[in-house]
């Protein structure tokens, strides 16, 4: 029926023959983007199924180092004691990461050295960055997430001694629980992949400049990652066509409605 | 005679010398009403809310639909499917093996050292959390076995998590047999296998049926395991091998992420109505067959 | 005459308790043997060990010999199944399975390999004439069996074990949880069912004892005190103690 | 016998193993994982040091440990008397006919998937605390001061999961005691109060403990809902108030984002998890052992 | 002579059953009243109506009077822990309390406000002398009663009823339960405690009856068929029926 008129028409011989799954392991901030990168690309190749699996970054990296993924996905830089898994990197898309408030707080504008304190637990009171007179109820992510590496080592709360996130600090598992637990804890301060920024919660000014898509391709704005596809050596044929998709103008195109492209 | 009546008769009484002992009656009965009426309330309370909340977001386009954008909008079609498939696998495997090891241990078992330690086996395995089932699953039939994330390693997982509950409710039923259809059957000629299948398991169906209905019960309502080994990919599943969300896991991930209030409250009062749906009809199967033994 | 069941210097242990000790008797062919004594005496457990029941309780030890047919059942390659199809047993409480009454009395020929529909519903109606229960139940065969009266069930019972055609039926206190009538009714199938069978019975209930047996054996303490015919041992006991029991001196 | 039957018998036999043999594997393999970074790190190290933040190689789960003990604690100081009186409600002191309604109201309570008390707990208790229980603290203590996500909200909805394992077991131990205990009890004067406290309930104890510890094991080992509500926060609580992470809420939340070596050290906490639970079990078996054999002899 | 306990048109109905039909009788202080009559007459329904047990019972309803000193024990404002008091009970099956021998003496009086040691130990020392328990248990009092044979536990349970100073205790089958030996004990045992107490007694033993009881009611399908001294009963029965219960004839 219709499927062969169409890669009759394309003339692209290989594409008829096109089936398999692809399973890709993301970090919870690539899931997203990836379940609508696969699902455009299984309308184009309705025999290949594109399984997307939540997970971590580190679990990303793993996965596909152990080929329990085609692709991992890791919303942050490879790490070095990563290195060693000898996985090939394919840079998706870049995302900012948005200093998040609640609503109902007064400050509008962090400095990267106020963000770096408040997060190691230096300053305990709102007060001490021109807020009213509160406890700062600090929210991070779970030990080993891609946004919080990316997120700690930006902002310098990752110093010699590595992590110093506090340890007052709320813990919560995703993107949306520390914007969900943001959005309902009053005096409260998270950080969360800037794609996933809506009105529930209040983006900060970061050395005065706000979060937007501009301002990290200007990189005015600091704090910002890179999401990464990663494999594990040969990739099979729908794999790569898979890669090729993302890379093509329509696959930029899906990223860019909520991330940044990087074509 | 109503207990309560009874003691404030007693108090109505000028004893002085169990004045004390009126006063100590007066706080107990106040203390067993006030919690029992309290873990009514929190019962009522919590379904209350789910149900109040949710029930109206429950429709054909909800049960029918596919999730969209992780769940914030559509429905939770291949969610129930998932669920659906995974519950499947899990009772397939741990039935026949449950209940026929039940079958051992209460017809065959003397009472040895070697059955002591694999009954004590099989209670240290109910007694296992669900998160190490989780790690294990994980290790073993996602990387070990290369099961990946799939029905397969969730359904073999759970059927692990409720082997137990099917040995000890079937076991259970077992026990219930009276010994004099055994000696009759035997008596007759019978051997020991044609008394089991003949008379002994159909005689306690409905206490095997009941043990299976808590085992999907809780099949269901696993979530920390199922995310380890069946993964939590909101695709509909198509093979044994495709991984899968369970409604379980869905709600957790909604609640965690706070994606949609109304979705979230509608799948919670989905489960809940499940739950209770799986509870009514164990316990209607279980008077079916109290009716019948009386007839 | 001829005797059907030997039993040879029998002795029973539960664990290390003696339940029978030294047990000699004979039981006589087409004949009802009354099985009499005191509560706790051995007299269930040494109708048990007729049909090898009690190898159902793992503590039991038997030494002796019980020969059946001048063969001694105990004997290693001696078939189970086949002893228990010829030693039928009918039980103290009536323990119908919880299926239809056709059903109750096919389930025998049915594990025995016959299938034949037409052969198993002749054995039906045969079996249920034999205990007089045609008549009371011909028209709800397929009812459950837990419908019937206590003595209904009690002769359904007797029915599923004449099925298997056994040559000894043994019966436990068969009577003891029926009414008067339906005792009745039993005792006089029993005086039917000794022109075909061999019968031993346990009574606790001297009179049933006196009125249908031919032979009687008086148990006390896991021993035989007396053994002989129905009629001597109720009007002229050997043993001082078989004599007071009988008269209700104790017991 | 029929050569058959041996043969079945061999089969069964099988079946009977596989529960035994599960735990076995699932021992081998949490350990094959988990051993090395016990061995590695050091036992006392890993089980005494307060800092667990694995991205820095600092593998201290005392933080873990005691977030799951208080969150235990305080979900047994709520059930077991709230868990208790039900169960002498349900068994000696409601009328019969509700006592029926109310027992399968509370197996009702007991299918509900965890996950559904998390997020009740997440919707409701967790503001509540904040809002209503934060203002009545303090007032005794001013410096109070909490995200509502705390020991309190985890035990609440921890008790409120293991009430219905105690009410039902506890229940069924009251009602099984031998009637004749009661009538003596009344007959001697006693008045129901008395009966209940003081035969009763005391003659049921073995039953009740079994009831309570198996409704420990489910605190312990309870997941998902109590990363809802705990706030995961891995450091040594200082009060009711205080977020905690758990052992088990650790597991399941990082593991999808570990380094192998993290991964690893997630393990060890499984390891340390299945110890804890074993040791309940065998000090459950021990205990009833031992009030089955006073109440025998 | 001096009724202890009057009954007057007792009725009682478990639902709609009848269980007992216009019941007169006395109990005589410091008598021993033996209740005989077959299986399912009433005898311990009857018995439990005089310490108000059937209250435990939901369904049953009571008509009639029991007199207790002249007061209706079913009258609205008795006070039943008072009653339970006054009239104590011993049951079939010995049921000590799963405590030790000390304890379950002592929990009556405890319950009813002595909480004094000395007076507690006294009554123990006190009440199982009375019983004639106290050489063998004396050194064991910390023990669990369980541990007791059944003889034992029977007489313990008699002590801890004696222990809330009761006037009345009513017996139901106290030794059915129990080998010859402890029957004799417990059998002279009432004998004494007859000089202190009126006790009320339920038997299926007729000899015992006759060997011990003052006083012996004759029960039958839950009315009372004759009541009197019990030599009469033996002797000379007015009623065709105990005559024929007593002989034996029925039962
Ligand atoms: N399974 C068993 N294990 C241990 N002892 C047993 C067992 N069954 C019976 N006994 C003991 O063996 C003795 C004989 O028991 P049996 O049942 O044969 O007596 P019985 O004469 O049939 O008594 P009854 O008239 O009460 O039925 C009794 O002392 C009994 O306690
Ligand atoms: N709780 C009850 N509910 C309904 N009927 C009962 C109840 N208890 C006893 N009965 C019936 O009341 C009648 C008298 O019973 P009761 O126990 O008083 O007899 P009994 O003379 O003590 O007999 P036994 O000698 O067997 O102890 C019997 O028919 C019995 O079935
Ligand atoms: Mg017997
Ligand atoms: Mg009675």
């Amino acid at each position: 029926g219709g499927g062969q008129e169409s890669a009759a028409e394309n003339n692209v011989p290989e594409e008829e023959t096109l089936s398999g799954t692809i399973i890709i392991a993301a970090s919870t901030s690539v899931q997203p983007l990836s379940e609508e990168l696969g699902a455009a690309f299984m309308d184009q190749y309705p025999e290949v199924s594109v399984e997307v699996q939540g997970g971590g970054s580190s679990v990303g990296v793993k996965s596909a180092a152990d080929k329990v993924a085609d692709i991992g996905a890791a919303s942050r830089e490879i790490k070095e004691s990563e290195k060693s898994y000898g996985l090939d990197e394919y840079v998706i898309a870049k995302d900012g990461i948005a200093v998040v408030e609640n609503p109902d707080c007064g400050v509008d504008d962090l400095t990267m050295e106020q963000i770096q304190k408040i997060f190691i637990g230096e300053v305990t009171n709102w007060s001490a960055v021109g807020g009213s007179d509160a406890e700062i109820v600090v929210v991070s992510r779970e030990e080993g997430s891609g946004t919080r590496g990316a997120f700690v080592e930006i902002t310098g709360v990752e110093g010699d001694d590595g992590d110093m996130t506090t340890a007052n600090a709320l813990v919560q598992p995703s993107t949306g629980a520390v914007k969900q637990t943001v959005a309902n804890t009053p005096d409260s301060i998270g950080y969360i992949s800037l794609g996933a920024l809506d009105n529930t919660v209040k983006a900060v000014r970061v050395e005065g400049v706000e979060a937007t898509n501009e301002n990290i391709l200007n990189n005015s704005y600091k704090i910002a990652r890179p999401f990464n596809y990663l494999t594990n050596g040969e990739v099979s044929e729908v794999v790569q066509a898979y890669l090729d998709f993302v890379f093509s103008a329509e696959g930029q195109e899906i990223v860019g409605q909520e991330f940044i492209p990087v074509k | 005679m109503t207990n309560y009546e009874e003691t404030m008769e007693l108090v109505s009484l000028n004893d002085n010398s169990r004045k004390k002992y009126y006063w100590k009656n007066h706080l107990f009965y106040i203390f067993i009403y006030l919690m029992a009426a309290i873990t009514i309330l929190v019962l009522v309370a919590i379904i209350g809310y789910i149900l109040i909340n949710g029930i109206g977001h429950i429709n054909w386009e909800f049960l029918t639909s596919e999730p969209r954008s992780m769940g914030r909008e559509g429905g939770i079609f291949s969610i129930i499917i998932g669920t659906l498939y995974l519950t499947v696998v899990a009772i397939a495997v741990s039935a026949p093996i449950g209940v026929l090891a039940a079958v051992y241990f209460a017809e065959y078992a003397k009472e040895s050292k070697w059955v002591k330690t694999i009954r004590f086996g099989t209670e240290v395995l109910a007694g296992i959390p669900s998160i190490i089932f989780g790690l294990f699953g994980f290790t073993f039939f996602v990387i070990f076995l290369g099961f990946r994330w799939s029905i397969l390693s969730g359904g073999l997982t759970l059927s692990m998590m409720i082997l137990p509950t099917l040995i000890r409710a079937t076991e259970e039923a077992l026990k219930t047999v009276p010994q004099s259809y055994r000696e009759g059957s035997l008596s007759l000629g019978a051997t020991k296998w044609q008394t089991i299948i003949k008379v002994i398991l159909p005689s306690c169906l409905s206490g095997i049926l009941t043990g299976l209905i808590l085992g999907i019960g809780r099949a269901v309502g696993e979530t920390a395991a199922v995310m380890l080994t069946a993964g939590s990919a909101l695709g509909l599943p198509e093979s044994l091998m495709d991984p899968a969300r369970t409604m379980s896991v869905h709600l957790y991930i909604l609640a965690s992420e706070g994606l949609s209030k109304e979705k979230t409250f509608a799948t919670a009062s989905l489960l809940i109505i499940l739950v209770l749906l799986i509870n009514t009809i164990a316990s209607k199967v279980v008077q079916r067959f109290i009716n019948k033994a009386k007839a | 005459m001829n005797a059907k069941i030997k039993i040879e210097n029998l002795n029973l242990y539960y664990g290390s308790f003696q339940a029978l000790t030294d047990v000699n008797m004979n039981i006589y062919e087409k004949k009802i043997t009354a099985l009499i004594g005191p509560s706790g005496c051995g007299k269930s457990t040494f109708l048990r060990t007729l049909n090898r029941m009690n190898d159902l309780i793992d503590s039991v030890r038997i030494k002796g010999n019980v020969l059946l047919d001048y063969k001694d059942i105990y004997a290693k390659d001696y078939d189970i199944i086949k002893l228990r199809k010829k030693v039928g047993m009918v039980f103290q409480k009536p323990n119908p399975f919880p299926k239809s009454i056709y059903e109750n009395i096919v389930y025998g020929p049915r594990i025995h390999g016959i299938n034949d529909k037409q052969k198993l519903d002749e054995i039906v109606e045969r079996t249920l004439k034999e205990v007089a229960l045609w008549d009371e139940v011909k028209d709800r065969l397929k009812k459950p069996a837990m419908g019937l009266s206590g003595g209904q069930q009690q002769r359904l019972c007797i029915a599923r074990c004449l099925a298997v055609e056994p040559e000894i039926i043994l019966m436990d206190e068969p009577t003891s949880a029926l009414d008067p009538v339906a005792t009745l009714r039993i005792e006089s199938l029993l005086e039917e069912l000794v022109r075909k069978y061999t019968i031993v019975i346990v009574t606790h209930n001297m009179q049933q004892a006196g009125r249908v047996s031919d032979y009687t054996s008086f148990f006390l303490s896991g021993r035989v005190i007396e053994t002989d015919e129905t009629d001597i041992i109720f009007s002229n006991p050997d043993n001082k103690k078989t004599e007071d029991y009988i008269t209700g001196r104790f017991g | 016998m029929k050569a058959y039957e041996k043969v079945i018998e061999k089969l069964l036999l099988i079946c009977a193993v596989t529960a035994t043999l599960s735990v076995i594997l699932i021992t081998i393999f949490i350990f094959k994982e988990g051993i090395s970074v016990l061995s590695d790190y050091g036992m006392i190290n890993f089980i005494f040091g307060t800092k667990w933040s694995p991205t820095n190689g600092n593998y201290g789960i005392l933080p873990l440990i005691a977030g799951s003990l208080s969150v235990t604690i305080g979900a047994l100081v709520i059930g077991i008397p709230t868990g208790i009186a039900c169960a002498v409600f349900l068994s000696e002191v409601a009328h019969k006919k509700t006592a029926k309604i109310l027992k399968s109201a509370v197996e009702l309570l007991a299918g509900i998937p965890s996950v559904v008390y998390g997020f009740f707990g997440l919707s409701v208790l967790v503001p509540a605390i904040r809002q209503f229980i934060l203002p009545i603290i303090q007032l005794f203590n001013e410096d109070a001061s909490t995200s509502g996500f705390s020991i309190l909200a985890g035990a609440i909805i921890l008790a409120i999961m293991i009430l219905p394992t105690i009410v039902s077991i506890s229940e069924n131990a009251i009602s099984s005691v031998p009637i004749e205990y009661k009538e003596a009890s009344l007959a001697l004067g006693a008045n129901r109060q008395e009966t209940i406290t003081r035969i009763l309930v005391p003659a049921a104890k073995s039953g009740i403990i079994s009831s309570i510890i198996l409704g420990m094991g489910r605190a312990i080992g309870e997941t998902m809902a109590v990363i809802l509500i705990t706030g995961n926060m891995p450091k040594v609580p200082g009060g009711m108030l205080d977020s905690v992470a758990t052992l088990t809420g650790t597991i399941a939340m990082e593991m999808g984002y570990a380094t192998p070596e993290h991964q690893k050290a997630l393990f060890a906490v499984g390891i340390v998890l299945f110890i804890i639970i074993m040791l309940l079990n065998l000090f459950a078996n021990f205990t009833l052992h031992r009030l089955g054999g006073q109440a025998n002899d």
